[in-house]
This record gives C-alpha cells, structure tokens and sequence, in this order.
C-alpha cells in the first residue's frame, strides 16, 4: 500500500473541506497535521498523569518525570545520538538556534567570524547577527549558485582561523537544496569551528544519524514532524555541551543557588530552565513511534516522489517557474514556485479557492529571495498522507490560474 | 461602478480589484514628488512605495505607487492614489480603509488585510514625513 | 454549590486512583490539572483548523492565526491590560523572566543596581544573575522578616539612583506572601527603576488588573491557571517594549532581513520568534474563559478558606511548624509546613501512599530556605477543585505521620 | 537481617530504612578524615557529605557521613559508610548501587532513586580528590 493510503484515516484534518473542497494541504513545511495517536497520548496524559517534572515525590509527579524523559529516549534514538545527555528539549528550532547562539556567542571575541549561508532561515541568521553585534563578531554567508545548491569553494575562501562558527540549514524551507553537511562539518572542523545544523526540514523527512553527522549541534521542531506545537530539540554533542556555560537561566538547570551565584546542573538540564513542555514531549514520542512505525526510509521515498512529480508537472505547464535543484538532484519534500504574471500572495489564494492549502510568501528567507530576485514564491510541501492524486490536482489547478485573475 | 453592490463581485476578488491589478492607472515614478515614503508588509514581504505631489498650500496635485505587491495591495495602492489626488494633506490624511475597501467592492479576509492596509500606512508615513519640514 | 462541587466533574484526573485511594491533588502550585474544556478545545484545534500562523493566506492558516490572536485578546481581559499589544506570548514564566532579563540587560552598564527579593524562585533570580555577571552590575536582595514577609524599610535602604530594575514575585511560591505591588512599584518608580513582577503564583488565584498595579512588566505560567503546559505570557507596558531592542532573534520578529542586519516588526510579535505555541494558546483561552466563569473573586474566597482551614488545622498538630504569615493576613493559595522529626521527602512520599499529593523540597527557592533555617518544606497548594473534607484528609494524615516512619 | 527477602520489609520504606534513618551508625564528624566530597541532589536540595580516613597503604579505616537528608538518603549513606569500611580504595569505588539496594531491602522508586545514588556519588568525589595527590 501506499504511504497515504495507509496513513490518511489517521489524520482527522483530513476530513475538513475547504471552499466546498476537501483539504488538500501542502502546507507541512510552515507546520505538519498530527496523527490521532499523538492527540491522544497528550490527552491521556492530561487526563491521567499531568504534574509537574522532576523536584516531585508524588506518584503524579512520577510518572510525569518518567514519561518526560522516556521522550528524551524517544529523540536520542530517533536522531541516533550517542547518549541522551546530549538531548535537551527547546521550544522549538527558533528557540534552539538562540539558546546556542547566545551560549556560544558568550565565548566570541571581537572579530571572530561567524558563517552562515544565503540560504538560512531568519530564524538561523538573526540570532547571529545578534551575537555578532554583541560581541563584535563578523558574520559572513557562504552564497548560492544558480541552482539553490552552496557554492562550497566560496565557503572555502571564507573559511579563516578566526572562524569560530558555521551555522547552516540541513534542508533548505525555500528550494528543499539538501546540504552535505558531513562535508560542511569537515571543513569546519578542519578550522576549528563548531557546527550548528538547522534540521528544521530534515528532520520530518530523512533519517537523521549524528553519529554519522558529526556536527557539534543539531536542532529541529516537533510541529514539523507530526508532533506538537511547543517544543523542539537541541542535540549537542556531549564534549561541547559541558565546556559552554548555560545561556539562559531559570529553575531547574541549577544544582544550588545563592542570591549573587548558582551551581549549574548535571547534563542536559542544565540547559533546561524551568517547567518544560511535558505534555508536548509525550506528543513528541507519540510522533516518533508513528514515523519510525512508518519507516524514515519509507517516508522519504514516498515524499520524494511526490516532489518529483510536482516539480517536474509544474516546470511543463507555461509560464510557470520552479526554483531550486534540478529533478534529478535530491530535494526535500518541498517545491518553490512562480507563476508568470501573479503574485505568490494571489497563486496561494486562488488555490485555497480550490481547497488547496499552499504557503506564499518570503518563507523566513529574505536573503534568499533577493538573491532570487523575486518578493516570494509559492511552495507546496509534502508529508506521509500527501498523495499522487492531489498533486495532480495542484498540477490541474495551476495551469487554470494565468486566466483567473 | 460604485453603484455596484459587493455581492456583484464574484469569487475570491471582486472587477474592481481584478480591473485595478490588470491595469493600474497611478503605478509609476513621479518625478518631483514631495512627500515619499515605502514599507514592507511583514508577513510576506510586499513592498509599497507612495509618491505625493504636494503643492505649497497643500493641496496635493497627484500621486503615483511603485510595488512589489499582490492584487489586493496593488489595487488598494492604486485608490489610495485615486482618491487622494486632488485632496487636501488633511482630507488625504483622514482617508480610512473603509473608503478603499468601499470602492474595491470586495470582502477581505483578515489575514490579507494587511495587504488592503499598506498602502494606507505608507500614505501615513509619507504625509507625516513631509509635514515635518 | 461550594466550588470544588461545582468543578470537580470538569477536572477527568480527578478520576485517578493512587495507591489504592482516590487522589487528592494539592499541588497545583507546582502544575494545575486541566479542566475538560482547555483539552477539548487544543483538540478541536488539532482536528479542525491546525497550521503555522501569521505568514499563511490559506483558510487554516487564517484559522489558526486569528484563534492565537483571540487568546491575546483573552489574555488582555483577564489582565486588565490596557492594549493587546502589550501581551507577548512566552512558553512560561521561566522563558518570560528570562527573556525581559536579557532585553533590559542589554540596557545596563556596569554598576547599575538590579534589586531583587530573598523570597524569589530561582527563574527570577539566576535570569538576573547571569545578567549582572556579563553587564557588571550589582545585584541585592530585599530581605524577608521572620513571618515571610518584605522588610519594606530595608528595600528603602536598598534603591539608590543606580538601582535599574527592581524584580519580585507577585505571591510566594512557598510561604504565600502576597507582596505589595502597588506600594514597591511606587518606590521603585520614584528613582526611575523599571518593575517586573512574577506572577505565577498570582494569575492562577487573584484578580489582575495591569492598570491598577502599574508595574511594568508581569510575567506568569499557562499550566499554573488550568492552562496547558509550554506557553506563558509577558505583559509590557507599551512605552517601555517600545523602547527595548528585542532580546531574541527569528523569524516572525523582523519586518525586512538582509544577511548582516534586520529591521524589527511591529509590538508584539518583535517579542515573538519562531513559530509561537499555537495550540496551547488556544488551550490557554478555554483555561481564562473557565476561569472566568467561575469568577476570580470567587475562586480567591474559596482557595482562601482552604488555605486557612489546612493552616490552622496544621499549627494544631504537635510537631508541625508552619511557615509563613499568620493565619489573619491574606496570603497565596499556598502552605509550607514541616513536620519534626521527619524530612520533607518522606512526609510527601506517605503522604504519596494514602493518595495525597504535596510536593516537598527547596521549591526553587533556596535562598529562602536558607533564610528559614531548613533543607525544604513540604507544600500543599490549592485550586478550585479542592474540597475541605480534601483538606480534612490531609490534617487527619499529618497527625499520624510521627510515628510513621 | 541480610537473609530477610525485600517482601518482608512492609510499606513505603523497608525495616533497613527505617532503622538506619533513626539511628544511623555512622552520622557524625570525622576528625582526621583524608578523603572527604560534599554533594547536593539538585532536584531537592538534599547534601551528603561523605569523609573517609584512608591509610597510608590505600585502606579505608574508618566511613562517616553528615546530611540533611531523606530517609533514603541517610539510609544510603549509613550503608555506604559501613560498606566501605575496612575496604581498599580499589574495593569501594567498585561499589554499587545494587549493593546499597540489596542491604536496604528495598524497592527505590525511579525519582527516589537519586536519594540512594547521592552519597554513592558523593563517595566517588571523594575517592576521586584524594586520589590525585
Ligand atoms: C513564583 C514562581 N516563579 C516562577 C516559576 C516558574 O514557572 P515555570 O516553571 O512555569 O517557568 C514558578 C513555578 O514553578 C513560581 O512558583
Ligand atoms: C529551515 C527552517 N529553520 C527554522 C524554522 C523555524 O522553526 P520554528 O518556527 O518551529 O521555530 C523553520 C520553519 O519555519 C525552517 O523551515
């Protein structure tokens, strides 16, 4: 069977019409729908076992604690980490990307550099040039070709011994360009940078190994990958975890307190203030369990050629552009595109008329969209219930649009 | 046109807003404008850029638009300028969204009604940045 | 009908039976349990109208977006705020005092003075901590008296013209002291100092009106007030956000981004990065609605009987020392008490075996303990479920407890 | 006692814990200790102070501890005292948490446990100081 088939009556959205339409969402890049098992193992455990986390004595408190970390197990072996140590619950892959940047960005010094790509994430740039701009920091980007692919011989150029940081997408959100990131990482380590992977729209979609990986960070979100809203994961590697002094403080990271100084925790709460999202991590191994049921392997392949055939539909109906990797490159499940004479904002729109949810706009990537001289574009993204039929559907709908508006 | 009621338009954008996308009668440059201003919607990126003719006694005698802008902006851009052009800086500056959206004939959702806005914030910032001097 | 009668069918753990006996949960301090309602309605949300918010055209992203407006708009209401655009979403109290830490540390130089108070929970003290380390500033402590409350005549003696900012809890987590906000902000006002106050122990029981306390920031926990975990709300006094740089970067905060620089968006969402916790927003409102249904007055008056009958009831027993103001002064919907002879943890844990839940331990606040003279407490803690033959049990239990162990 | 099996200790707390948490054998200071670690439980405060004298040849002759602890964790620590004493440094830092368990006749719920770990931890600390000069 299928993936969609088999996944579809798993997701209660599914049912929605739109516009008198079915739902046909294409919209699991900006944020994924979540499988009935999820939903439900948040709801069994507000309903049986909610308390708070860690400091408790109580049976509640208990069997909060276990199920709170058991999702610590779930993460470590999902991403194939080395220990669960090295995986510490954020609030989400912006919230990830901060909490590194700031706890490395203590360490920098005036004109030490940091290196980013054209292709980020606002939310994998911003927190940079905060720092750079805090510590006198020199932030520079690694550019794109033609393609959407890095142009790694410029990263090679910028690369220098003052090179502190290379912080770069896994999964571009904008043009799905997969990076090598083993290869990244190399080349960093070679200079003596730290590694910060932004796995945002990777971790829906391929199976992840940071043993294989080898960076020093790896952050995603749970709402991208049929989890909740509310949390997300920070995956450091243990050596580099101890060495840096925590960014943020609050309870539960601490070990003793006095009013002027504290002592921090053991490893990985010492980068966890205060009450964590505990419902939320136990939607998060609910997630977990139903992709690994799935299969990673089996959801790229099935995700893969639903990009496939959505790129290469749209790329032969006229006057549409598509953007990113050619079709016989890898992608992520993800199709940026233009329709000649229409705005993003107005492809979205007449589209959502048909019951097709797809995102317009700048996706979070300015930088991006000005180096591909365009506003926006329109993006369809895939997940696991996506079928052939609705791209067909999406295919059929935007060869009607240069005659709607 | 005006006589038109909303339910006149069909679909998703009414004539008016398809008539002022298609074709435009105040998008352009305008050599010697006087009071200018541009913004950015934040949600998307659309950029609206106003340029206002102002005469000494403050009248203002015309008005273009530039715009990376979807159909709704544009057409919102385009009766900004139409409906200031020839107003006092006071009239212009009193102008409200249910003017604009009286002559678009068109229900706007509110996630785009921002895109029927900027045109009227950045006609805010280029009347008060002018009125400095 | 008394208020536990007329909310416990809403509250499903309730049902749970520990350790053979119904249970009785007395620490909502620490987490509250959920009313039936906040859950149905984040489930709604997931089933129905789920997507990413704000930078979305389609109809569940328009969904989406305008119920994460309505819990803003619910939020204002339920504080008295004075505009919508003073209510920035966190992911906790931690994550709030954290957050407006950084922002205003960003502000400090080096000899500025930051009060705080001895009685505080660690997320609003290590926040301050850390920023006092990197700015340099100095950082003092209100003291407490012996009956757990402010030494106002020493916070006299403390502000100077350097003092900055001057950070206290609304109500004590562990001895219920409700700190007198109007009068500190007035002092604190008068040499120019900025007020945040931690309200996590104040939402959940008072009635809040912002334009009466005239702080200028109030920071409080979702999962406190009947709310779901990972989501928390900073109130800023408009002119005062507006005059702060944003603390944290990512997307959703920014109007435009280049690589090197960005330009800030507009109140709130400048304090917002990355995609916020939507759903526990939703569930946020259904929890103020609740709320709001039963009357705030209504809920203090009862937690308020509540605590008075379980701290008389406890002085009464030989052995037991209870902590905090005298019985006649108002105090939080808390009571610390110890029990001689016996250590906090095994009072929680036999209390654990007839199926009460207290919590035990520092509470997160060790400097006071330390200024108490003990290693913990244990603590009962109320919500509007809790009945007075609840309270009954739990006396019954204490008296025995001394030859327990 | 040993002989006992874990179901003959009733309720919450075993016979060994309770005992052992009323009168410890080795609470108390140890003046001439060589070997000494202090450690806290961050998830309630709770501190273990563990000093050991050690002879010259690597022996541990004598095992105190002082706490403001749980039952649990007093329990623990009396154990852990008794059990190091008259060992090798060698010996003791191969002590265990199954060890500790099996003398205490007693199910440790998972977040009590770090009650019973701490004064193992707090033994390994101070192994770990005296052993570097
Ligand atoms: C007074 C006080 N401040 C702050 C906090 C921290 O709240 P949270 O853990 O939800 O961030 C708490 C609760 O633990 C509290 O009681
Ligand atoms: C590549 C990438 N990085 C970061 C983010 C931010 O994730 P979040 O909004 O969950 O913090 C996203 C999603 O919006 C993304 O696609």
């Amino acid at each position: 069977m299928r993936l969609d088939e088999l996944t579809r009556s798993d997701f209660p959205i599914l049912q929605r019409i739109v516009n008198g339409r079915p739902l046909v969402y294409f919209d699991s890049g900006a944020s994924s729908q979540k499988p009935r098992a999820v939903l439900e193992a948040m709801n069994r455990y507000y309903e049986r076992s909610h308390a708070n986390v860690h400091r408790s004595i109580h049976t509640l408190g208990e069997e909060a604690t276990e199920l709170y970390e058991l999702a610590r197990d779930a993460v470590q072996r999902f991403i194939g980490a080395p220990s669960r140590e090295e995986v510490v619950f954020t609030r989400g892959t912006t919230d990830g990307l901060g909490l590194i940047a700031e706890t490395i960005g203590r360490t920098l010094r005036r004109g030490d550099e940091i290196v980013v790509t054209e292709l980020e994430h606002h939310s994998n740039l911003i927190p940079w040039q905060l720092v750079a701009r805090d510590r006198g920091a020199v932030l520079k980007a690694i550019p794109i070709r033609e393609d959407g692919t890095l142009d790694l011989d410029a990263f090679d150029r910028l690369l220098t011994p003052r090179t502190r940081v290379v912080a770069f997408a896994h999964v571009s959100n904008v043009v799905g360009t997969i990076n090598p990131v083993i290869e990244i990482v190399r080349r960093a380590r070679a200079v003596n940078a730290l590694t910060v992977v932004d796995g945002a729209q990777a971790a829906p979609h391929l199976r992840l190994d940071m043993s294989a990986l080898e960076c020093d960070f790896y952050v995603f979100s749970a709402h991208k990958m049929l989890g909740p809203t509310g949390i997300g994961v920070l995956y450091g590697r243990r050596a580099v975890l101890e060495s840096l002094e925590p960014g943020r403080g609050g309870s539960e990271m601490i070990k003793e307190v006095w009013i002027d100084r504290a002592q921090w925790n053991d490893l990985p709460w010492r980068f966890e203030p205060g009450t964590p999202p505990i419902a939320e991590a136990v939607g998060l191994t609910a997630a977990i369990e139903y992709l690994e049921k799935l299969g990673m392997d089996r959801i790229s392949e099935h995700e893969r050629a639903l990009t496939r055939q959505t790129q290469e539909g749209l790329a032969r109906i006229p006057g549409v552009t598509v953007y990113g990797p050619p079709a016989n490159v890898e992608r992520g499940a993800v199709v940026s595109f233009a329709v000649e004479g229409l705005h993003p904002h107005d492809v979205a729109a007449l589209l959502d008329e048909e019951g097709i949810a797809v995102r317009a706009g700048h996706h979070c990537a300015m930088p991006l969209m000005r180096r591909l001289g365009v506003v926006g574009t329109s993006r369809a993204t895939f997940s696991v219930f996506n079928s052939p039929d609705e791209v067909s559907l999406l295919l059929t709908t935007v060869a009607g649009l240069r005659s709607a508006l | 046109m005006t006589g038109a009621t909303p339910s006149a338009s069909s679909g998703l954008y009414s004539d008016v807003i398809r008539d002022r996308w298609r074709r435009p009668r105040h998008r352009g440059e305008l050599p010697g404008a006087n009071a200018v201003a541009e913004d950015v919607n934040p949600l998307c990126g659309d950029r609206v850029r106003m340029m206002l003719a102002v005469a000494p006694e403050g009248r203002i005698t015309e008005a273009r638009f530039l715009g990376d802008s979807c159909a709704i902006c544009t057409a919102s851009a385009d009766v900004v300028a139409d409906l200031v052009s020839g107003r006092s800086r006071g009239e212009a500056a009193a102008l409200d969204v249910s003017d604009v959206l009286a002559v678009l004939q068109a229900e706007i959702r509110p996630t785009r009604m921002r895109c029927a806005t900027l045109p009227l914030s950045v006609l805010a910032q280029a009347l008060d940045g002018s009125a400095k001097p």
